[in-house]
C-alpha cells in the first residue's frame, strides 16, 4: 500500500510546487504589540470580508424578484475565485515589492521577510497571513463592485473569466500603483489611506469598462431614450446591505492602520461615522430637492458615496473635514445617479457611489490633508486648505487618471476577449432575460412560490397518487386528509 | 340562476360579506384584480425616474344566485360598496345554466341554498 | 488662485471654529494594556452600533409590506442625526464633567485631558474617540427605541426633529444622570451598568410621549375598543432582528466594562447569555398559557426584555441571578404587552420590552447586586438578598422616576411643539396611512412588485415601442421575442 | 418587611445552592497575554454564537413560505435551552477533567483552578467564562445542525425535550471524547482542531436519528419512490445563511486556538478560508455537470461541506492541502445530496454537508496532517502524505466510528422514548403539515400577508364601524376616507 | 359554446389537469380566489390579539368548450374534486357567444379544438 | 351588452390598454391567471430532483361592453395580442344581461359609457 500512496502524495506535491516545499516554521510567540495589532486588524478584516453580504443584499435589494437569488450564487463564485486567485497570484504582484508590480510571495509561501518582501506594509508587524487576509478581503470588495452595473442580464460565465484576471492581475496591478509601493504612491506621494481610488474606482471603473459591452437591461429606456423606472424588489433586504457595509467600513478604513497601538484607528473610525452620517443627510436632501420625495435606496447610495469618499482621506484628515467630505458626496451622489441615468443602466448606482464618490474621496485629500498626519504616514504633503498650494491635489489627480486609464483599458480589452469567447454576447437572451435570472441560469427561481403556480407545487396538492411511497427505514408517510383546517 | 360579478373596493368587503350572510348568501368567492376605469393614474419615483400606473386594486366578487335572489344581492352589493367617489366600481349580471354541487354531485338551483346552519358548519 | 482658495479655506474654517482650531496632536504609541482595552471597547462598540441593524428588521418584521420599506430610511437617518448630534453637543453634555449636565468636550475638540474632563469613564485608558463612538452608539439604540411605537402613521419629518433635540440634548441629559457622572450615579449611588434606565427606560418613555400625541393605527381598535390583531408582515426578517440584537448585547453590556484587562467583561458576557436564555423561554411559557400557541414575535420579545432587564445588573450580580432576572422579565413581558395593547397602540411592545423591563431591571439592582460588585464598581450598595436591607432598591426606584419623568416632561413638550411645527398632526393623512408610507413618504414601495400590477412594471410587458433606444456606446438592446420559455 | 424579605431570599439561594453559594472573587488584572488571548476568543466566540442567525436563514431559506416563521422560534428555543443546559451541566461533562466524561465545574461554578479542572484547554489562560462561552457557542451550532433534516413536520415539542438532553448529555459526552480530554483524544490521538467530529458529526448524527423516526415531508416522494422537487422559497435568505456562517467559521476554527500570542489563528483563517472557495466552486462544477445549472443552495452547501471539511485539519495542515481538502468536499457534497434525497428527505442537505463532509474532514487529518502541527498541537502524528504511515487515518477513522455509534444510539433511543412521550408521533398531522408550523404551531403564518385574504387585514378594509374607538389619551383615530390616492 | 367555472380545492388540480389532457381539453385557465360558503372561519391569534377569516383559499377554473363537450369536462371535474366534505366546492356552466383564437385570428368553436400534437407542442 | 374575456400575454396589455383608451373604453378589469393549452411544460432543477410546470402565467383583461362595441374591443384585442406563436391566447364573448354603477345606482347599458374627460379624471 505505502508504495502507492507515497507516489500519489508526491503527485499532489508536484502539483503544487512552489507551495508545498516550503518549510514549516515552528510557531513562535508573537510579541505584545504585534499580537494586539494582529487581533485588531483580524477584526477589522472579519468585518470587511462580510462586506460581500453586504454587497450581495445592495444588489438582492435592487434587482427584481426574478434575478434575486443570482446574486448569492454571484458572490459566492467571486468570493471564491478572488480567495483563491489573490492567493496565488495577486498578493504577490500587489505587495510584493517593485514599482510597477510586485513579484514575490506567490501563494502567500517563500516570501522570506514578510516585512521586507511586502514593503509597503512594513510599518506593521502582524502576522503575514493577517495582510495576506485583511488585503484579500479588499480585493474581493474591488471585484464585487464591479459587477453592480451588470444585473439582471449578464451572462454568469462572465463573472468567472473576468474574477480570475481581476483578481490576479488587474487589481492587484492598480492597487500596487497606490498602496502596495508602487509609482504612484513611492515616487509620487498619491495619498489612498484605504482605496478611495485603488478599490473602489477601480471596482466601478470594472463595472464602467463591462457596462459599455453589455447594454442596458430590456426595456429601460423608452423609444426615445427616456430612462424608465425598474425598482428594485426589496427595500428592506437593500437595507440589510447598507447597515452590513456601513459596519464593514469600520474594518476598512480604521484596518488599513494595519495596527492597534498608535490608537489612529479610533481616530479614522469617528472620521469614518461622521462622513457616512452626512452622506445619508446629503442625499436626502438632493432626492427631496430633485424628485420631491425620500428615496430610500438614494439614502443608502448617500451613506455608500460618503463612505467610498471618506476612504482616502480618512488616515489623513482631521474630524472636522469628514462632515464636509461626507456631505459633498451625499449631496452629489443622486445628481450623478441621475445623470447617468440619462445614458447608462447602472442598476446599483456604482459608477457614482463608488466611481464618482472614490473620485472625489481621492481628490478631498488635495484640500484637507491634516500636514501631521501626511508626515506621520509618510506620504505627500498636506491639503490646500492647509498649505495654501495646489501640489497635493494634482497628485491626487494624476493618480485617479493612470489608475482609470490602466483599469479600464486592460479591462475593456479583457471583457472583449470574453465576449468573443462566449460566442459574441456577454449577455443572456433576451429570453432568458425575461424569465429572469434565477430560472434560466440556476434552473430555478430564488423565489419559487411568487413564480410557480400554487397547485403545481408540492405541498398544496397531493402527491400523485393516493399512497405514499414508503421510504426505507423512515416509515409511512401519513396519508392526506382533506379537511382544510389547521390545528 | 345568475351570475353576479362586482367590482368594488377592499373595504367594502366585509360590510357585504356580512350582510349576504344575514341574508341567507354565505357562498361567494373574491379575487384580486386590478381595474382601470374612470380613475386616474399615479405616479411613483424611483431613483430620478418616473412610473406611472393606471391600473388600480379592487376586489372582483362572484356569486351565483337562484333567479330571484338577483335583486337582493345586487341591491346589497350596491349599499355597501358605494362611497360617491368614482372608483366605486360596477356589478354585472350573467345568466348561468347549469350548477353543481361537488360534493353530492346535486346540480339546479337547489345546489345554490345556503345550508342552514351556514354560519357554524363544520369547518371543511 | 491662491488668493481665491485661502479665504475658501478660512471660511470653512470659522464655520466650524472649536473644531478646526485643536491642535491636531501627532498620534504616540499607546500603553499595552490601553490598546487591547481599546481594541475590546471598539469591539463592543461595533457590535452595538450594529444594533441599529437589529432595530431596523425587529421593525420591518413587525410591520406590513406597505411600510416596510420607511423603515430602513427611518434608521438611516436617526443614526446619521445621532451620529452628528452627538459629536456636537450630546457627549459633551453626558459625559463633560457636570452634576446636572456636562458641558466640556463638544465637537470632541478642546477637552485637555480626556481622563479627568470625562471623570464617569475617567477608570479607562481607552482613548477619547474610543469612548466617544461606543457612547455614541448608546445613544442611537436609545434613539430607535423611541420608535417602535410609532410605526405605520408617523410623518418621516417628525423623527428629524425629535432626533436633533434627543441626540443633543434629551438623551445625554438623562443618561449623564445616571452614568455619566450626574447626581444620581455621583450622589446616590443609582446602579445601572450599561443602561436599562439610561439607554432603553429614555428609549421608551419618548416612545411613550409621542404615542400618546399620535394614537393608534387606524383599524386597530373596534367600535367597543377591541383590540384587534395588525400582524407584522415578516416573522424571518423580525428574527434577523433578534438575531442581530442578542449579538449587540454582547458588546453592550460587557463593552461597559470599558476596558478588557480585569477579565471583568467575559463574566458579563456570561451573565447576559444566560438572562437571554431565561426570557426566551419564559416568555414562550407566557405566550402558551395566554394565547394557547407559541408566539414567534413573543419569543423574540422575550429575550429583548430579558436583555433589557440584565443591563443595569449586569456588571453587578453572579451568574446564578441572571436566569432569575430574565426569566421575570421574560414571563412578564407577554402580560405587558397584552395589557398595554388594550389602551396603547404599540406594534413592536417597546413599552413592554425596553420601558417595564428596564425598570425591573434596574430595580433587580436593589435585590441582586452582590456588594463585592458595588465596591468594586465603587457605586452603591449591595442589593436586598445579599443585605437584607431596601436602601439600594429605594435608589434604584428613585432612579427610575426621576428619569422618566425628566425625559417624559421634555420629550412630550418636544413633540407638542413639533406637532404644531407641521401643521397640527404628528400623523400622516389616513389616505397616506392607508396607501402606505412607503409610497406617501418615498415615492416608491418597498416592494414594488407586490403592490405594482405585473404589466405596469418593465420586465413584463416590452418597452412601449418596438425598437428600443440605442444607447451611447452601449449597443443595441437585443429585441424581444415572443416566446416565453427560459432556456 | 425584612423578616418577610430574608426568607424568601434565603428561598431563592437554596434553589441554587452550587451556585450561589460561590464565594464572589475579587476581580484582578489579567497578565498582558491572557488579555489579549482573552479578547480574540471573545471575537471568535462572538462570530460562532452569531451563526445561530446562520442557520437560522439557510434553513428559512430551504423551507416554503408556510414553515419559515417557525425556523426563527426553534433556533431561539434552542439557543436557550443549551445556553441554560450547557451551563448547569453540559460544560462540567464536556470539559471536566476523565476520559469518558468530565464531572466538575458544573453551573460554572466551584471549579477551583480553572486551568487543571479543564485540563484539556489548559494550554490557554483565558478567562473560564471565556473557554465556557466559546464552548457553549460549539455547543448550539452542533444542535442547530441536528434540525436541518427535520424541517416543515416536526411538533415543537420535540425540540425541547431533544435540546435538552443533547445539549446537557449527548454532546458533551461525545466532544469530551474527542477535544475535552476524553479517551479518543488523550489516549488515541484523534486530530480534530475544531470540531468536524465534535460539533458537526455530532449534529448530523442527531440530524439521522430523528429523520428515521420522522420520515419524509408529505409529497416529497411519489408513489414509485422518486424523489420530488420541494423548492425552498428564499434564495436571498438562504444566502445571508451562508454569508453569516462562512464568517462565523473564522471564529470557529480560529478561535479554537483558545488564544492569539503565537499568532497560529491567522493561519487558521488563511486555511479556512481557502478551502471555502474551493468548496464553492467544486460543489458548483458538480452541480453544472450533473444537474445542468448552478445550482444556488449547491454553492452553499459546498461552502458548508468545504467549512466543516477544514474544521479538523485547520490547526494541523499547510495552507496548501486546504483547497484540496475543500475541493474533494465540494465537489462530493451534491453527489451526497443527490443519493441520500433518493432514501431519506433532508431539506438542508445536512447529513451531506455536517456528516460526510465531517467524515472526510477528520479522515483527511489522516492524510494531510503536517507533522511539525501535530507535534506543536500535542496531539497525535503526521498524515500520510508527510509520513507515508496510515496510522493517524487509522486512528481518525476509528474516532469518527465511535462518535457516530455512541451518538446515535443515545439520540435513537431518545427519539424514540419522546415519540411515545408524544403521544406516539414526531410529527404534526397532515393538516397541520399542509396548512404549515407557523399557523399550527404558533398562531399565525411567518407572512401573514401572503396568506390572509387582504380584505380581511385591517389596513385594507376600514374598521368595522364607522368611529372607531377613541382611545385612552391618545386622541382621535383619524377617520377613514374612501380615496384611495397616495399622497 | 358553454364556459365551465369550477371553484375547487388546489389539491383536486393535478389530478383534473391530467385527465382533461388525456381526454383532449388541455386548453383551461386557472386562478386563485378566496372562497367563503359553508365552512367555519380560522381565528390567528397574534400578541394577543385575534384575527378571525373567513375566506379560504380555492382555485378557479376556467375553460371554454363546446356544448357538446360540457357534460364530459363538469363530469370530469365533478369526480376528481369531491372528497365529500364541505367545502368541495361547486361547477357553473355559461353561455358563451362568440370565441377567437388570437394566434390566428379565428373564430367559432373550431378555435377550442385541441391540437393534435397538443401534449407535446413547442414551446410558445 | 356583452362580456369580453381574453386571455392574452402580459407584453400586450400596455398596448391593449393605451388602444382601448383612445376608442374610449377606459374601462377594463385585469388579472393574474395561469393557463394551460398547447404551449409545452417546462422542468426546474433543484437540488437534483425535477419540477415539471405545465401552467404559464397568462393575464385575464374582462370588459363589459355595449353589445355594439362588442367587435370594436375584440378586434383590437385581437390585433395587439397576436404574435403569431403559441400561447397567444384566446377570446370570448359571453351574455350579460345587467350592468350597475355602484358610485351612482345606475344600471343599463349608460353605466358603461366612457366618462367624457375620462383620460384625466380627478383620482378616485
Ligand atoms: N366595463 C367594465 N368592464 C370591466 N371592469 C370594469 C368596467 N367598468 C368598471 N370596471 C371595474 O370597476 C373599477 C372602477 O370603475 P370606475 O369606472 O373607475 O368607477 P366608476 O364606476 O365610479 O366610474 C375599475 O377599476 C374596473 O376594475
Ligand atoms: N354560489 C356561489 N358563488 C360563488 N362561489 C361559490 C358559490 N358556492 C360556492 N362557491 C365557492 O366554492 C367554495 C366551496 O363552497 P362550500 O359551499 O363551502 O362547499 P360545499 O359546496 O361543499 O357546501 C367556496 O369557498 C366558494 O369559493
Ligand atoms: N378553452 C379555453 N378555456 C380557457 N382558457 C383558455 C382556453 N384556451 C386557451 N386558454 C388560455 O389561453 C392561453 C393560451 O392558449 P394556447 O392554447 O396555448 O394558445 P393558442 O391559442 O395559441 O393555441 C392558455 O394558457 C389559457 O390560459
Amino acid at each position: 500500500m505505502r508504495k502507492r500512496t507515497l507516489p500519489m502524495a508526491t503527485a499532489v506535491l508536484l502539483l503544487l510546487p512552489a507551495v508545498a516545499n516550503a518549510a514549516t516554521p515552528e510557531p513562535t510567540p508573537l510579541k505584545t504589540s504585534v499580537a494586539i495589532d494582529t487581533v485588531w486588524v483580524i477584526l477589522a478584516a472579519l468585518v470587511v470580508f462580510f462586506m460581500q453580504a453586504g454587497f450581495a443584499f445592495l444588489e438582492i435589494g435592487f434587482s427584481r424578484t426574478k434575478n434575486a437569488g443570482t446574486v448569492v450564487a454571484k458572490i459566492l463564485t467571486n468570493l471564491s475565485i478572488a480567495s483563491l486567485a489573490y492567493w496565488a497570484v495577486g498578493f504577490a504582484l500587489a505587495f510584493g515589492n517593485g514599482k510597477l508590480a510586485g513579484h514575490q510571495g506567490f501563494f502567500l509561501s517563500n516570501y522570506g521577510d514578510a516585512v521586507k518582501t511586502f514593503g509597503a506594509m512594513g510599518f506593521s508587524n502582524v502576522t503575514p497571513e493577517t495582510k495576506f487576509f485583511f488585503q484579500f478581503a479588499f480585493c474581493a470588495v474591488s471585484l464585487a463592485i464591479v459587477w453592480g452595473t451588470t444585473l439582471e442580464r449578464i451572462k454568469f460565465g462572465v463573472y468567472v473569466a473576468y474574477a480570475v484576471i481581476f483578481a490576479a492581475v488587474i487589481y492587484p496591478i492598480g492597487s500596487h500603483w497606490v498602496f502596495g509601493g508602487g509609482w504612484l504612491q513611492a515616487s509620487l506621494g498619491m495619498q489612498d489611506f484605504a482605496g478611495s481610488t485603488a478599490v473602489h474606482l477601480i471596482g466601478a471603473t470594472g463595472g464602467l469598462a463591462v457596462l459599455l459591452h453589455l447594454g442596458a437591461r430590456r426595456g429601460k429606456y423608452a423609444a426615445d431614450g427616456t430612462p424608465r423606472a425598474i425598482p428594485g424588489h426589496n427595500m428592506p433586504l437593500f437595507g440589510l446591505g447598507i447597515f452590513i457595509l456601513w459596519l464593514g467600513w469600520f474594518g476598512f478604513n480604521p484596518g488599513s492602520t494595519l495596527g492597534a497601538m498608535d490608537g489612529r484607528f479610533t481616530q479614522v473610525i469617528l472620521v469614518t461615522n461622521l462622513a457616512a452620517a452626512a452622506g445619508v443627510l446629503g442625499a436626502l436632501v438632493t432626492s427631496r430637492l430633485k424628485q420631491g420625495t425620500l428615496d430610500i435606496g438614494m439614502a443608502g447610495n448617500g451613506a455608500i458615496a460618503a463612505l467610498v469618499a471618506i476612504t482616502a482621506p480618512s488616515g489623513y484628515i482631521d474630524a472636522w473635514a469628514a462632515p464636509i467630505i461626507g456631505l459633498v458626496a451625499g449631496l452629489g451622489v443622486p445628481l450623478c445617479i441621475y445623470a447617468i441615468d440619462k445614458r447608462l443602466d447602472d442598476p446599483v448606482g456604482a459608477l457614482s457611489a463608488h466611481g464618482i464618490a472614490g473620485v472625489w474621496g481621492t481628490l478631498s485629500c488635495g484640500l484637507f490633508t491634516d500636514p501631521t498626519f501626511a508626515k506621520y504616514n509618510g506620504v505627500g504633503d498636506g491639503g490646500l486648505f492647509y498649505t495654501g498650494k495646489f501640489g497635493q491635489l494634482g497628485v491626487q489627480a494624476l493618480g485617479v487618471v493612470a489608475v482609470f486609464a490602466f483599469v479600464f483599458a486592460l479591462s475593456y480589452v479583457s471583457f472583449a476577449i470574453i465576449k468573443v469567447a462566449m460566442g459574441g454576447s456577454l449577455r443572456v437572451t433576451a429570453d432568458e432575460e425575461d424569465a429572469g435570472l434565477d430560472i434560466s441560469e440556476h434552473g430555478m427561481y430564488g423565489y419559487p412560490e411568487q413564480f410557480i403556480p400554487a397547485p403545481e407545487l408540492i405541498g398544496y396538492s397531493a402527491p400523485p397518487t393516493e399512497v405514499a411511497a414508503e421510504l426505507g427505514r423512515t416509515g409511512r408517510v401519513p396519508t392526506a386528509t382533506s379537511s382544510e383546517v389547521p390545528a | 340562476m345568475k351570475k353576479i360579478e362586482a367590482f368594488v373596493r377592499h373595504e367594502s368587503f366585509e360590510p357585504i360579506r356580512t350582510d349576504l350572510l344575514n341574508l341567507g348568501f354565505p357562498s361567494i368567492s373574491i379575487s384580486e384584480v386590478k381595474g382601470s376605469g374612470r380613475q386616474k393614474g399615479i405616479t411613483e419615483r424611483y431613483r430620478g425616474a418616473e412610473l406611472t400606473n393606471y391600473l388600480r386594486p379592487k376586489l372582483k366578487l362572484e356569486c351565483v344566485v337562484a333567479e330571484g335572489d338577483t335583486e337582493a344581492v345586487v341591491e346589497c352589493i350596491l349599499r355597501h360598496a358605494r362611497t360617491g367617489s368614482i372608483g366605486d366600481g360596477k356589478v354585472f349580471v350573467l345568466p348561468v345554466e347549469q350548477a353543481f354541487r361537488i360534493r353530492t354531485g346535486e346540480s339546479g338551483e337547489d345546489t345554490l341554498q345556503a345550508h342552514p346552519d351556514a354560519a357554524s358548519a363544520v369547518n371543511g
